[in-house]
């Protein structure tokens, strides 16, 4: 049984649908990529499967759960994260501050909490040298990297990634990359919404491509990699 | 479309439940209406259901004594606001609903459009508390008021503060209000005329709750007496805080501070020792039909009647049935020349009715002095400034008062218009 | 000298009150970007509440003053803090994602049922605290014949304290941190784990129950009040909140005594009629504070879009 | 972002439908039911309806905060009473004055505002709103007279020049229309129509030398340009058919015109006040004709306003600054990046829509003389707002009945008996409105939905039917309103709620009927010592907080104007609907 799975997924916005059947698996250990351009329907998707847009229809299972119904925060609770687009950090909160707002489903488990702080701070030693200091005024790759943090302080199943790689340097990007690798290995299960496809398809186990609100195509990732139609429409080759 | 459908759903339902009930209010027999128009609502509501109360309970005596000419008598209350707006929106009411004749408003504001109404449509108009200048000087000779004009409590409280007080340097504090500031224009051209020196002369907000920095300036500039001119509800609070702050200021209110609410805001500690000019309270009044009506009114409404405004309005009725009766008519021409030629030394419930002038403001004046007692009450202080020639030559008087009104209109342009209340 | 610092304590009191309604304000926009036109009425309902309840309690608790003001107190909070959650509910939540005519249509709408509910709750007439509350507290006095009265001491301490413990909680607890995450981002703080229906009530019971406590304290010091009180007060506290950065707690604070003393000033040292242009004064200080530094005196200068 | 797919605005009522309206608003005096108290409101309504319209501009159009909008309504109104009553100006020529006044006001005082963020903006209207009115109660320069305000503006009066040259004026124009709207016809079927309308029009004053008589050839002469245009091919017939007319008009006039020339005359003389008449240049005679306290002729000229701010409106919505307001109100970054000059375009509509208030300041002070602070305080920006939101924000038919429901019904609330309204027909409108909006916020499983209502409407009558006491409509209300609350809290989870409903209906059916009489001798007692007026805003507040529960939109929302900046700008997330294809 697949750690998360998206069964016929329809959401709309207002009037636009968004999302037209989305259905796609998870399994326990992976990092899963979602590739495709602007607009195909990429963060619909994440936002849909974390509760912050509700599907009209369709279901969505993790962990055995059905979470399609459930508001967002209690999601959160069963163990599935998210680090939304764009480095969303809460700017006037401190960095620590922000780690602890991650692990607010931990409640006051002080140990628990400090022992994942710990782990954070490992990832990202960045972090704890300006534990101090506001969120918004960290650079855009640290912001990056509490952003992840901040998703991890919950002991998460499974994290879900926003286009890690937006606006940053290749540098950066490298760095952050072999993060999510090395959080992989540590146990948590992936799934990672990227523009920058290659990279994704590197990275990742297993990936879907998703074109205006349909999976077009999926596979594992390595494939994918090889296939002549993404290779000219995503990676930029002719 | 369904929304179209919904919409006009709505307005059917909202049309027909409103467009019913139009034709309750059927008549029997024939009564003589009288309209009785006033703000039932709003800042004043207060003072409007007293007029309500009490015009009422003057209908419902008349009618157990077999109404007027033998016809009984209908009250009709309409509710302006205080609302110059609705003011004229109700006196249309009034006139469509057939009155004979029509007490109100309070506020002069709301008087003013409603008497234009009036005076188009022909009905006899008598306000019982609205003092602008101004009302009576149209020439509508179907327009009287039972109350008396500011200028002469303006003269009765320098007449008090300098004979009976002996105060040289005197303050003046009002709230904006027409009716405040014209009083308080008033005691300032007086006291002038009379030597005092205003040392101090002021408004405050009364929206306000706290009015510590204003009384410190008082405290500051020291004068012998202050005169209030407001309302009860700043007057209580100027009172209380003037305590508060430890000051030693005498106080002198005005008749809208005739109020035993005023008391209870201040605290009896820091109430003591006010002086309030006004006409007599109801209890001081030495008619027997005065103090009959008050002990009615309590034992029909179980509280006090507390304004002297709401007597007016009983007065206002009063002396409308008595004019129906004297000339046997509901003819407002005959009412009108009645009340302007015929109409005199009436025993009315606040002193008796010498008469109506041409403008048809009610002639003389009956201004005295209370204080605050140690207990909580409101007594006739002891000593008057001398009254003698007030009451002796009341109409000569009000022809000089309208002289020094004309000259202190010029004077002072804010003088203008006052209001009752 | 002595004017100036007697005029300064009645500044300093009256910027209290208004300190203490404008946490409401700010607390309510910082989360909901929302003007909570009803809290002034809520405030006012404080001092109804609490005006019922020690005329009740007066003479069973005679000569306990202070624990009657105390019960008083804590009622009224629990009671008005549950209006406040009860008008979110009905009035503001289902309009979370109408736009931005809706809510204030709404809140105004909730205002003036609250204020028509009062005033015919006291028949539109000033109602009066009991007599003798707190007579004995002793004035404390200062230089030359200024003097604090132990009211205005009582006062001024309760408000500090509240607004001390406010900010303690909003800087120092996960919840109060939690509440500062909503007033950022919404979606973000779910991704969180943090119920913002939930801190949303929370804030939506802490703003009405500061201001109702202070509508029990104002109550006490004037002694007397009607049911118009809710919406000057509430106008002045909101351009408190304003004046120090909405949506900022100390801002709230610091905008509520810079106002009331302010205020106090123009009246004090503006020469005759100044005082019955103190609320326009008020209302133009809040203009130019608007067009000079429209974030406020504390307001962080995060460019805020349209 | 395409500009250029702003489909033009469907009109919400038809041509048909305004012009219905039209009559109707030009025959409301003539009911049977319109007394002058009646007319006295619906000239009151007309003034709101011009504010607003006025404030439409500002909200509606421009998107723009104001709640402030009383005090440019107060500005203009103190204009003309300060100008009519120190200086003379006759009233009607102030209110170019009155609407400069306003609108310049509103420039200076916007201009640096309006980058402000839209609560703040809102914030800051209201602010200005106060000062204007504390400035009115301080008499600020001694021109305002303090909190009683000003008395005795003058009634809004003119110069009817009456002479001969005035109906031959109007002659000529109205044969210049015919000859125009007959022009494809014969020139002999023209002259013959055009004859037969001047013969009905000019015979019977001529014969009967009676001058008023004008007045009703002036309907003939328009009933004749009528029937000539009714037709497309005018000919003989027509022109026959106006000759007959003509003559049974004109036989008619020469039997009962004396007797109709001197009620006409008298009509006019009981609405107006009419002068001696002024010797003018070139032989003319101009008689002063000034307004009386009438209302209807108020209604007339506020109908002309209105009519002139609609047509107004209607034009200026199609301009390019109309244009230009959709897109600042949908998107104004967008909106700066087609190069519009959103600060100009915005403090345009503050100036024209507060301008208007102006004249409709003017149009009050006229007709009730009286200008205070308090009619121009907060409560009255409330009042307008809620006049142009309650309806639905831009939409100029929610403007009527946003009107009617904020002035009209109020007024109208007064005569109806707190008793009836309760437990009699109040209790259906009210719960008619709970199911309308229920069944149709819930239009997608109609069935489910009428049960569901059914419940509610069950818990709302039983208890009277069961117990016979009227009085328990007031709890069945409550019922009712609960009975939503439940239903919709219940479908939010996915929980049934019929079984609920039911069971609860059934429940409170039982405790109500054991329990009622109590109740419902309560309740009697408080409905009987209800008294309406005490609670019009409180009501007003409760109805603007269910309206925009129920629809946020407005009552008669306006139809989104077609404006779609694309999917995007709802999508967001920075998407972009530019996809590479797979090949």
């Amino acid at each position: 049984m697949a750690l998360l799975e998206l069964q016929d997924i329809h959401t709309y916005y207002g009037h636009v649908h968004a999302l037209k059947g989305i259905s796609l698996q998870v399994e326990e250990g992976q990092i899963v990529a979602l590739i495709g351009a602007n607009g195909a329907g990429k963060t619909t998707t994440l936002r849909t499967i974390s509760g912050l847009l509700r599907p009209r229809s369709g279901s969505i299972i993790f962990d055995g759960n059905p979470i399609h119904r459930m508001p967002a925060h209690r999601i959160v609770h069963l163990g599935l994260t998210h680090a939304p687009e764009g480095r969303q950090v809460f700017p006037t909160l401190t960095v620590q501050e922000n780690l602890n707002m991650g692990a607010y489903t931990l409640g006051n488990d002080k140990e628990a909490i400090e022992e994942n702080r710990r782990r954070v701070f490992k990832l990202f030693p960045r972090l704890e040298e300006r534990k101090n200091q506001l969120g918004g005024t960290l650079s855009g790759g640290e912001q990056q990297m509490l952003s992840i943090g901040r998703a991890l302080m919950s002991r998460p199943k499974l994290l879900m990634l926003d286009e890690p790689s937006l606006g940053l340097a290749p540098m950066l990007v490298k760095a952050i990359f072999e993060t999510i690798r090395e959080i992989n290995r540590q146990g948590v299960t992936v799934l990672l919404v990227e523009q920058n496809a290659r990279a994704a398809l590197k990275l990742a186990d297993y990936a879907y491509v998703l074109e205006t609100g349909t999976i077009a195509l999926e596979g594992p990732a390595g494939e994918l990699l090889r296939d002549e139609r993404v290779r000219k429409a995503y990676l930029g080759e002719t | 479309m369904n929304r179209r459908v919904l919409a006009i759903t709505v307005l059917v339902v909202m049309l027909v439940s409103m467009s019913v009930p139009m034709s309750v209010g059927a008549q029997e027999g024939e009564p003589i209406l009288i309209g009785l128009q006033g703000p039932m609502t709003g800042d004043y509501a207060y003072e409007g259901q007293g007029f309500q109360k009490a015009v009422q309970l003057m209908v419902d005596l008349t009618n157990e004594q077999g109404g007027i000419l033998g016809r009984p008598v209908e009250l009709i209350v309409e509710d302006d606001a205080g609302d110059p707006t609705q003011a004229a929106l109700v006196a249309e009411r009034l006139v469509d609903a057939g009155v004979v004749a029509v007490i109100g408003a309070y506020n002069s504001t709301a008087t003013e459009p409603a008497s234009e109404v009036y005076h188009e449509a022909g009905i006899l108009h008598i306000t019982p508390s609205s003092t602008a200048t101004r009302l009576t000087e149209k020439g509508f000779e179907q327009f009287f008021r039972v109350c008396f004009l500011d200028d002469r409590q303006g003269l009765f409280a320098v007449r008090f503060m300098d004979e009976v007080l002996g105060a040289e340097r005197i303050g003046i504090l009002h709230d904006n209000s027409t009716y405040a500031a014209g009083l308080a224009e008033w005691t300032r051209y007086y006291a002038e005329e009379a030597g005092l020196e205003v040392v101090f002369y002021d408004a405050i907000n009364p929206e306000d709750q706290d009015f510590t920095p204003i009384l410190t300036n008082i405290g500051e500039v020291n004068p012998d007496a202050v005169y209030f001119t407001g309302y009860h509800a700043q007057g209580g609070l100027l009172l209380r805080q003037t305590a508060d702050l430890g000051l030693d200021i005498q106080w002198i209110m005005g008749n809208a501070c005739n109020n035993p609410e005023l008391i209870e805001i201040a605290g009896v500690d820091a109430a003591a020792g006010t002086f309030i000019t006004t006409e007599p309270l109801p209890q001081d009044l030495d008619y027997p039909e005065a103090r009959e009506f008050v002990e009615l009114f309590e034992e029909t409404y179980g509280e006090p009647l507390t304004s002297i405004w709401w007597l007016m309005a009983a007065e206002a009725f009063n002396v409308i049935r008595y004019a129906i009766e004297e000339t046997g008519s509901t003819d407002t021409e005959v009412l009108a020349d009645f009340l302007h030629n015929e109409f005199h030394d009436f025993p009315g419930l606040t002193g008796p009715i010498i008469g109506f002038d041409e403008k048809g403001d009610r002639l003389g004046t009956i201004h005295v002095a209370y204080i605050i007692d140690e207990d909580g009450n409101f007594v006739l202080y002891p000593e008057q400034p001398a009254a003698g020639e007030e009451e002796e030559a009341a109409p000569a008087e009000e022809e000089e008062a309208g002289e020094a009104e004309e000259a202190a209109t010029e004077e002072e342009s804010t003088a203008e218009e006052e209001e009752g209340g | 000298m002595e004017k100036f610092l007697q005029q300064l304590i009645n500044g300093l009191t009256i910027g209290g009150f208004y300190a203490l309604v404008a946490l409401g304000y700010t607390m309510v926009y910082g989360v909901l970007k929302l003007i909570n036109f009803a809290h002034g009425d809520m405030f006012m309902w404080g001092t109804l509440v609490g005006w019922a309840l020690l005329a009740a309690l007066v003479a069973p608790l005679a000569g306990m003053d202070l624990v009657a003001i105390l019960i008083t107190s804590v009622v009224v909070m629990g009671v008005i803090g549950a209006v406040g959650v009860t008008i979110e509910r009905v009035a503001y939540r289902p309009l979370r994602k109408a736009g931005r005519l809706s809510p204030v249509i709404s809140a105004l709408g909730a205002a003036f049922v609250l204020e028509a509910l009062a005033r015919n709750a006291t028949e539109a007439r000033v109602k009066v605290y009991p007599q003798n509350l707190l007579e004995n507290l002793p004035s404390i006095p200062l230089i030359g014949g200024v003097s604090l009265s132990g009211l205005q001491l009582l006062m001024l301490i309760t408000c500090v304290l509240l607004m001390v413990g406010l900010y303690a909680f909003v800087q120092r607890t996960r919840i109060g941190t939690a509440m500062r995450a909503v007033s950022l981002d919404h979606d973000v703080s779910r991704l969180m784990g943090i119920n913002v229906d939930q801190i949303i009530t929370l804030v939506f019971f802490i703003g009405p129950a500061l201001g109702g406590i202070g509508g029990v304290l104002v109550g006490l010091y004037y002694r007397s009040f009607d049911f118009t009180l809710g919406w000057i007060f509430g106008l002045k506290a909101f351009i408190a909140a304003i004046l120090g950065g909405i949506g900022n707690i100390p801002g709230a604070v610091l905008g509520g005594f810079v106002l009331g003393i302010v205020e106090t000033m123009a009246t004090a040292y503006g020469g005759a009629g100044a005082s019955a242009w103190k609320d326009a004064i008020a209302y133009i200080l809040l203009i130019i504070i608007l067009i000079a530094r429209p974030t406020g005196i504390l307001g962080e200068t995060v460019a805020e879009k349209v | 972002m395409n500009v250029n797919s702003i489909a033009t605005d469907k009109r919400q009522l038809s041509r048909l439908g305004y012009a219905l309206l039209l009559i109707l608003a030009l025959a409301l005096p003539f009911l049977g039911f319109m007394d002058r108290s009646k007319m006295s409101v619906a000239v009151l309504a007309g003034i709101y309806v011009i504010l607003g319209l006025s404030l439409n501009i500002i909200v509606g159009y421009a998107g723009l905060f104001q709640l402030g909008h009383a005090a440019f309504y107060g500005l203009g109104a103190y204009t003309t009473a300060i100008l009519s009553i120190n200086y003379g100006v006759p009233v009607l020529l102030s209110i170019p004055i009155a609407a400069l006044i306003a609108g310049i006001a509103a420039i200076i005082i916007s201009k640096p505002i309006l980058h402000l963020r839209g609560d703040y903006l809102c914030i800051v209207t209201i602010a200005f709103g106060e000062i204007f009115r504390i400035a009115a109660v301080n008499n600020i320069f001694g021109i305002t007279g303090g909190s009683n305000g000003l008395f005795g503006t003058a009634r809004p009066e003119f110069l009817l020049p009456w002479i001969e040259p005035i109906p031959l004026i109007t002659l000529i124009a109205i044969l210049i229309v015919y000859a125009i709207t007959v022009r494809k016809s014969p020139l002999n079927v023209q002259l013959l129509g055009g004859a037969a309308i001047a013969l009905a029009y000019y015979l019977p004053p001529l014969i009967t030398g009676q001058e008023p008589l004008f007045v009703l050839s002036i309907v003939m002469g328009l009933l004749g340009l009528l029937v000539a245009s009714m037709t497309h091919n005018f000919s003989y017939r027509e022109a026959g058919a106006l000759w007959g007319i003509a003559v049974v008009f004109a036989l008619i006039m020469l039997i009962g015109g004396g007797n109709l020339a001197g009620a006409i005359d008298q009509g006019v003389r009981d609405t107006f006040k009419v002068g001696d008449p002024i010797e003018g240049p070139m032989g003319m005679t101009f008689v002063p004709v000034a307004f009386k306290r009438d209302p209807i002729p108020y209604y007339y000229l506020v109908l002309i306003f209105i009519i002139i701010t609609l047509v107004g409106m209607l034009r200026l919505q199609d301009s390019r600054l109309g244009r230009a307001w959709l897109y600042v109100r949908e998107d104004e970054l967008a909106a700066e990046a087609t190069g519009i000059d959103t600060t100009r375009v915005k403090l345009a509509a503050f100036a024209i829509g507060s301008a208007w208030a102006g004249v409709a300041g003017t149009l009050y002070a006229s007709r009730f003389t009286v200008v205070s602070p308090d009619s121009f305080d907060f409560l009255q920006s409330v009042i307008i707002f809620c006049i142009v939101v309650l309806g639905g924000s831009g939409s100029i038919p929610g403007i009527l009945v946003g009107t009617l429901g904020m002035v009209v019904l109020p007024e109208l609330l007064r005569d109806v008996a707190p008793t009836f309204l309760i437990e009699g027909i109040g209790p259906f409108a009210i719960l008619a409105l709970i199911l309308a909006f229920y069944i149709h916020s819930r239009r997608q499983h109609l069935t489910k939905a009428a049960l569901e209502a059914g419940a509610i409407a069950l818990a709302f009558i039983a208890p009277t039917l069961l117990t016979a006491q009227p009085s328990l409509y007031l709890a069945g209300i409550v019922a009712a309103l609960v009975g939503v609350w439940i239903a919709s809290e219940l479908n939010r989870r996915d929980i049934n709620p019929i079984p609920w409903l039911w069971g609860g209906a059934v429940i409170y059916i039982a405790l109500l009927t054991l329990a009622g009489q109590g109740l419902a001798q309560s309740l009697s007692d408080g409905i009987h010592n209800f008294r309406i007026t005490d609670w019009r805003d409180g009501l007003m507040g409760a109805a603007m907080v269910l309206m925009m529960i129920l629809r946020p939109a407005g009552l008669i929302p306006e139809r989104r104007r077609g404006i779609v900046f694309s999917a995007v700008a709802e999508v967001g997330e920075g998407e972009s609907v530019s996809t590479p294809q797979l090949a």
